[in-house]
């Protein structure tokens, strides 16, 4: 389990959510794919943190931040995906021909 | 057995499993699959995570993603049609692009993982890195774990908010409509 | 531990209190159905059954989740060895002490909604797709209580680690510093086992619920993993609020053995005493009721502390 | 001795898997099997074994017969309690049982059971074809079988569509048949439904037309009692009876399986005067919030609404005094008072059986040598009772509009409430198929 390693799994991680939120149609699928991309973020810092900063505390918290940004990226992509779902009856992208209400 | 190798082959799987479960989500036609997949790979990079000493956020990813899987799996069921994948389902679009970048972006990313020289600093293993978290938290770091806490909070209302039918200007639905679903125009650039 | 002894031990534990919950279960039943006669029974039925379920063929659905189906069953019995492997018998003696057991625990319990789900999901039919919809909301509201009810445990420790956490209770235990975390984490218990008054996926009025499609090993699985998620519930309890192997005169793990008992009774006989909760309700009470009383208890154990 | 017949030696001791199926004339006997130790009564056929069908299984039901048989798990067989019927029912069934006596049957059931799993007695086979309800009708681009993206009907089975939720989205639909061989219902109730989540969107009754012969069938005293004099504490028992049924049906679908044995029990045994017993129950069924939080509030019918269609204990339990037996002198001598329970919900209705089966039991102990008069208004149990006019179809109608709104839950509460007649529910099968909507 070398960093190199770790950094080539978390590269993948990212790569497969960049495929993901891309190409996906559907929101729910492209939010996956978000989410796998913060997934592979996440790896590389804690691997980082763990290999190459001594166990500095500080890069423990920057992966508390991540999660709170994943968090937080659900909640508000759901309750989007609700409101544009119940106003527009839109599931997927192509449905969403402008943004503006 | 050596404790290292050990750790080595269980790396090399979870790795392994979390890519290609990471994968698999976007190739199976049943949503709540795509969901449970997604949580697979989840699973996995915590397992790592727990393995690199950082116990405590391994098991809180694990943790946390469980109730926000399940989430996505009803919401997925309750909005999509198909959501069983009984009749077979492709939905995507821009997918050439989509493949480029995914690869181009997986080769960059290795190359500067492998190119750069990094500090080898390992964690020290007497460390109690959970310990260690809890001191930074509630000490140095007090700020930051405020105001992610104000934010969370911050979107809690706002979430709500948006996805509740009562506005200040009656019901979010009024006077809605399914727009046309015009696939062609839009697949030919 | 070695690995060996360690998958043996939590597995003699599982079958001992899956045996345990059986036998609870049939006594509280016989007790309140006022039927006295066949004394042998009680203890007889349930390897019997066991038997009688590894005969029956497994019955299979149109287009059903095959995978998912067998994972199910093996996920919940997967999470409660985790759950059980990390609670400690006698003082340094558990199969896992982590630093975060703790935290370990409480995965366990939220992998129980994903594990329910996807058993009422892969039948592909109509009863136990309702049952998993339900166990959704139902174990969404569950989740915050039991965390917070727990969390308060762990105050007094000043660690995540459940050795720690019984240590602690060396002069006064958990149940009495906070009187309402036990009753909370009973009542999320019974809740995450899906038990009883709470048991609203696998229900009366859905003739079965998740399970309504499963016969002979499907059935057994499911149920030997849902006592034994129950069994690992009450050994937590007893841990973290009845102050674990703490006790006079008798050696430490006749103590734990002891409280363990007594809980697993307290949760196994709710089913036999109370009536199926109505579940929109319930989930109102989770929100409204549970989380600000968990609250109360982390902020009084707080404040007593400083 | 091999492994496999030392297992099937000790597998036909465990309690055998049944699941019944309660004919014409059979609901009384089949819900008392509850109490049998021998025997595990499960509420789905995957679970069971042994498909007992009781009494009169009416030919309209044939296919869902069928169906329900198909859907158990192997070794399976059939067996037919036949309870005075004549009339075969529409799958084969290897094993009859004539005896009326349930420790016979019970022996019957645990002897084919240990046939079954020693090889002696085959497995009974499906009786319907194993094959997709229709081919497939792959059509689009990727195959979906329908035009667009989504949609379309593989294997003849409809996709769940959209319709508004109570929150005003528009979400998933499933339209689904319930009945007639739903644990929790009477046999032969039907109900259409469009389910969201646990949400019950729309009601239909659904009751297939068929062929129910009436002949032969054993009949209650209030059936009796139509046509000749019957014991005013014959009558005044039986109505004890049949309230304690229905309140131990509704303990079952409020999960207290046991305590529900217990009440039957109870059933079995009163006798005129044993009103004593009925206190202590109360009790116990307070204590299990069976006449709490389980049931207030429940399935509440506003008085007006019965007016002129529900009578009996629901009627009394919605606050109307109106008792067929208030007018009747013989009881009238015995100093008859109606029972009446505010409420109108749930809770009302099983607490006002509970006082009924109470006050039964109290008047059965004073009646003495009484007889009731055919010519005097007879009130059953489920109330008013004349020929033709059957409580079931005047409370059926009520039921769509009812479940609508409510949660799958409450729905079972509710029509449990109801405590229709089996016997009835069939009836009205063969004389209308068309339940009409006041």
């Amino acid at each position: 389990m070398t960093l190199e390693a770790l950094l080539v799994v978390a590269a993948a991680l990212f790569a497969v959510g960049l495929y993901g939120a891309i190409s996906q149609q559907s929101f729910v699928m492209l939010m996956m794919g978000l989410e796998l991309m913060i997934n592979g973020a996440l790896l590389a810092l804690i691997a980082l943190w763990a290999l190459s900063t001594g166990g500095n505390p500080q890069g423990q918290m920057l992966a508390i931040v991540f999660m709170t940004v994943m968090a937080i990226e659900m909640a508000l992509g759901f309750a989007l995906i609700t409101n544009v779902y119940r106003v527009r009856r839109a599931d997927i992208t192509e449905k969403l021909r402008k943004l503006k209400g | 057995m050596n404790r290292s190798l050990v750790v080595d082959v269980l790396f090399w799987c979870f790795a392994a499993g979390s890519v290609v479960t990471g994968f698999l989500v976007f190739r199976t036609d049943s949503m709540v699959r795509a969901a449970f997949w997604l949580l697979a790979s989840f699973v996995g990079v915590g397992a790592i995570l727990v393995l690199l000493a950082a116990e405590f956020l391994g098991v809180v990813l694990i943790l946390m993603m469980a109730g926000e899987m399940l989430i996505m799996a009803v919401v997925m069921v309750m909005f999509m049609m198909n959501p069983a994948g009984l009749n077979p389902m492709f939905m995507v679009h821009q997918h050439r692009f989509a493949v480029a970048a995914g690869v181009v972006s997986f080769a960059g990313l290795s190359v500067v993982a492998l190119t750069v020289d990094f500090p080898d600093q390992p964690v020290d293993p007497s460390v109690d890195a959970t310990a260690e978290l809890g001191f930074e938290l509630l000490g140095d770091s007090m700020l930051v774990f405020q105001t992610a806490g104000v934010a969370l909070l911050a979107t809690m209302v706002g979430a709500i908010a948006l996805a509740s039918r009562n506005g200040r200007f009656g019901t979010a639905d009024e006077g809605s409509h399914e727009p046309p679903l015009e696939i062609e125009e839009l697949e030919s650039p | 531990m070695a690995p060996g002894v360690a998958v043996v031990s939590v597995a003699v534990a599982m079958a001992i209190g899956v045996y345990a919950v059986a036998v609870i279960d049939g006594i509280a039943g016989r007790l309140v159905a006022g039927a006295g006669r066949r004394g042998v029974g009680v203890v007889l039925d349930p390897p019997r059954t066991v038997v009688l379920l590894l005969m029956q063929r497994r019955h299979r659905t149109e287009r059903a989740d095959a995978q998912g189906w067998a994972l199910a069953p093996a996920l919940l019995g997967g999470l409660a060895a985790t759950g059980l492997a990390v609670v400690p018998v006698d003082r340094g003696t558990a199969v896992a002490d982590p630093g975060t057991g703790f935290v370990v625990f409480a995965t366990a319990i939220a992998f129980v909604m994903i594990a329910v789900f996807l058993h009422g999901w892969s039948p592909n039919s109509l009863f136990p797709l309702i049952g998993a919809y339900r166990y959704g909301a139902q174990a969404l509201s569950l989740q915050i209580p039991f965390l917070l009810a727990m969390l308060a445990t762990a105050l007094p420790a000043e660690s995540l680690a459940v050795m720690d956490i019984v240590e602690a209770q060396g002069d006064v235990w958990n149940v009495v510093r906070q009187p309402l975390g036990l009753p909370i984490y009973l009542m999320v218990g019974v809740g995450v086992g899906f038990w009883g008054p709470l048991n609203l996926p696998d229900g009366a009025d859905l003739v079965g619920g998740t399970s309504a499609e499963d016969a002979g090993t499907d059935r057994l699985a499911w149920e030997v993993a849902r006592a034994a998620m129950l069994f690992a519930i009450a050994a937590m309890g007893a841990a973290v609020f009845l102050g674990g192997w703490w006790g006079p005169l008798l050696p430490g793990p006749v103590w734990m053995a002891l409280k363990t008992l007594c809980l697993l009774v307290v949760m196994v006989a709710s089913r036999h005493l109370l009536a199926r909760v109505r579940i929109e309700p319930f989930v109102v009470a989770c929100w409204a009721v549970f989380i600000p009383l968990a609250l109360v208890n982390i902020f009084v154990s707080g404040a007593l502390l400083l | 001795m091999g492994l496999s017949a030392v297992a099937s030696r000790v597998a036909t001791r465990a309690p055998v898997p049944v699941f019944p199926v309660a004919g014409l004339g059979a609901r009384a006997a089949v819900d008392d099997l509850l109490v049998e130790t021998r025997l595990r009564i499960v509420d789905t056929p995957a679970a069971a074994n042994v498909l007992l069908l009781a009494g009169d299984v009416p030919s309209g039901l044939a296919a869902e017969l069928a169906r329900l048989h198909d859907g158990m798990s192997r070794p399976r067989t059939s067996l037919w309690w036949t309870l005075g019927a004549s009339v075969r029912p529409a799958i084969r069934c290897p094993t009859e049982v004539r005896d009326p006596d349930p420790s016979i049957l019970v022996d019957a059931v645990v002897d084919v059971h240990r046939r079954l799993l020693t090889g002696e007695l085959a497995s009974s086979y499906p009786q319907l074809p194993d094959e997709d309800a229709a081919p497939w009708r792959g059509i689009g681009p990727y195959g979906q079988g329908g035009t667009g993206m989504t949609g379309g009907v593989p294997y003849g089975r409809p996709m769940a569509e959209v319709a508004p939720d109570r929150d005003g989205l528009r979400l998933d639909q499933l339209t689904v048949r319930i009945g007639p061989f739903f644990a929790r219902f009477p046999t032969g109730l039907v109900l259409e439904l469009r389910l969201q989540g646990d949400v019950v969107q729309e009601a239909q009754l659904a009751l297939p037309a068929g062929d129910v012969p009436m002949s032969g069938v054993a009949t209650t005293p209030f059936g009796d009692a139509l046509g000749v004099p019957v014991r005013v504490s014959v009558l005044e028992v039986e109505r004890a009876r049949s309230h304690l049924r229905s309140i131990a049906s509704a303990l079952v679908a409020h999960q207290l399986g046991s305590l529900a044995q217990r009440v039957l029990r109870l059933a079995g045994k009163v006798r005129p005067g044993d009103d004593h017993e009925i206190e202590r129950l109360h009790r116990v069924l307070r204590r299990s919030q069976v006449l709490g939080w389980a049931t207030t509030g429940v399935g509440h019918i506003a008085p007006e609404r019965l007016e002129g269609t529900a009578s009996g204990p629901i009627l009394r339990a919605s606050g109307v005094a109106r008792d067929e037996r208030a007018d009747d002198p013989v009881y009238g001598g015995l100093g008859f008072e109606p029972i009446v329970h505010e409420g109108s919900d749930a809770r009302a209705r099983l607490a006002q059986r509970l006082a009924e089966a109470r006050q039964a039991l109290e008047l059965a102990g004073r009646a003495g040598e009484l007889d009731h008069d055919p010519e005097s208004p007879l009130e059953s149990p489920r109330g008013r009772l004349a020929a033709g006019d059957l409580p079931a179809r005047r409370v059926l109608p009520l039921i769509p509009s009812l479940l609508e709104g409510m949660e799958w839950g409450d729905a079972v509460s509710t029509v449990v409430s109801l405590d229709l007649d089996t016997d009835e529910v069939l009836a009205l099968h063969a004389t209308d198929p068309k339940v009409s909507v006041p």
